[in-house]
């Protein structure tokens, strides 16, 4: 089973674990990518996410179908945010169900190295000293 | 044709979208090329894809006409 | 920050993710542990929990103390249940918060493994055919 | 003197704990000797260990008056 959303609204820790708990699973791992308040030794104020909507979710659910054949995931739930987000605001939520632990946790962290790597999602950041596209220049 | 832009793209191109004309029927890689020759911020990113149809196209790939084209600058999400 | 709970009443996985989370922590890593329905093939009808209080409380807090240490976490909470418990039950949360994702997933995983290993509690199996305490006998 | 059982070993002891004389001064390594002698269920599981004051106990530890010892069955939390 996967889920996959890209929201422009809060996403939600609880709507991930319900997603992927099943009285098979003796293991859920969840990971959550916060913003935080410094980036590089840099104050940053606050974060533009912008997303190719179609395509993202289609990758999401690429990854998600990947990480269940390849670790046996009983369920895969993906949320990502879009938009502004503030400090403290949660980008993303990657939630993974298995039989046993060990699956749960190489599974979950590779759903979210692989998101990093293909999803058509890019992050403005914006500091005091000014703004810029995370990750495009070198 | 329409190349739709993304992130940094958009800035460079100065809008949601930018117009090459003659595209159709050329490579991937011939379309990367020109995109640099008429953006050169483009090519001082640390790479760009581009987009076909909603899945990353492979620089081998010849366009079609009605083909959806979207420019990928370096993602950042997560 | 360490918080370490040992209750008979439901796990709050919220509660942890509130009590890790911090401004300055990107990843965020959660282990929950539910009962299962089947182990080794047989069906599970319920399990029933002993523990150790004090030490297990001590237990605990030396592992959350030497994650913390190990992986330069931010926050860890570990809150294990005791008691009665039904299939689907969260028998145990681990939540965790660093900076970047990676030693959160790797300390993550070491506090659940570290638990499994020297925090004295017992699970008591009731199946169909009978009860047994689990990993007591060869 | 008192000895706490939990889990499995409550129930070779018969009960929340189980008394055995002349303890104090022994080792802890005695102790688990004398406690599989006189429980030899005990003997037979995987392993136990013994928690003297809320820690594990050293098998070369020296039991004294007024120690909490408690016998640890395999744990299998989580």
């Amino acid at each position: 089973m996967i889920d996959v959303a890209l929201r422009d609204t809060p996403l939600n820790l609880d709507e991930c674990a319900r997603f992927v708990s099943h009285p098979s699973c003796g293991g859920l791992c969840f990971f959550v990518g916060n913003i935080r308040d410094l980036n590089l030794g840099q104050t940053v104020t606050h974060l533009e996410f912008d997303a190719y909507d179609p395509m993202a979710i289609r990758e999401m659910r690429k990854i998600a179908g990947a990480a269940r054949e390849r670790f046996d995931l009983y369920a895969v739930a993906l949320h990502h945010r879009k938009g502004d987000l503030a400090i403290g605001d949660a980008a993303v939520i990657v939630a993974v169900s298995s039989v046993h632990r060990a699956p749960a946790f190489a599974g979950c962290e590779f759903v979210i190295d692989e998101l990093k790597k293909t999803v058509p999602i890019w992050k403005k950041e914006f500091r005091e000293d000014g703004s810029h596209w995370l990750n495009a220049r070198p | 044709m329409k190349i739709t832009c993304f992130g940094i793209a958009r800035e460079i191109a100065g809008g949601p979208s930018l117009d090459l004309p003659g595209v159709e029927g050329a490579t991937v890689a011939d379309l990367k090329h020109r995109l640099i020759a008429a953006y050169p911020a483009l090519g001082e990113l640390i790479s760009f894809a581009v987009a076909r149809n909603e899945v990353y196209a492979r620089d081998e790939e010849v366009i079609a006409v009605g083909d959806e084209l979207v420019i990928i600058p370096p993602v950042s999400g997560g």
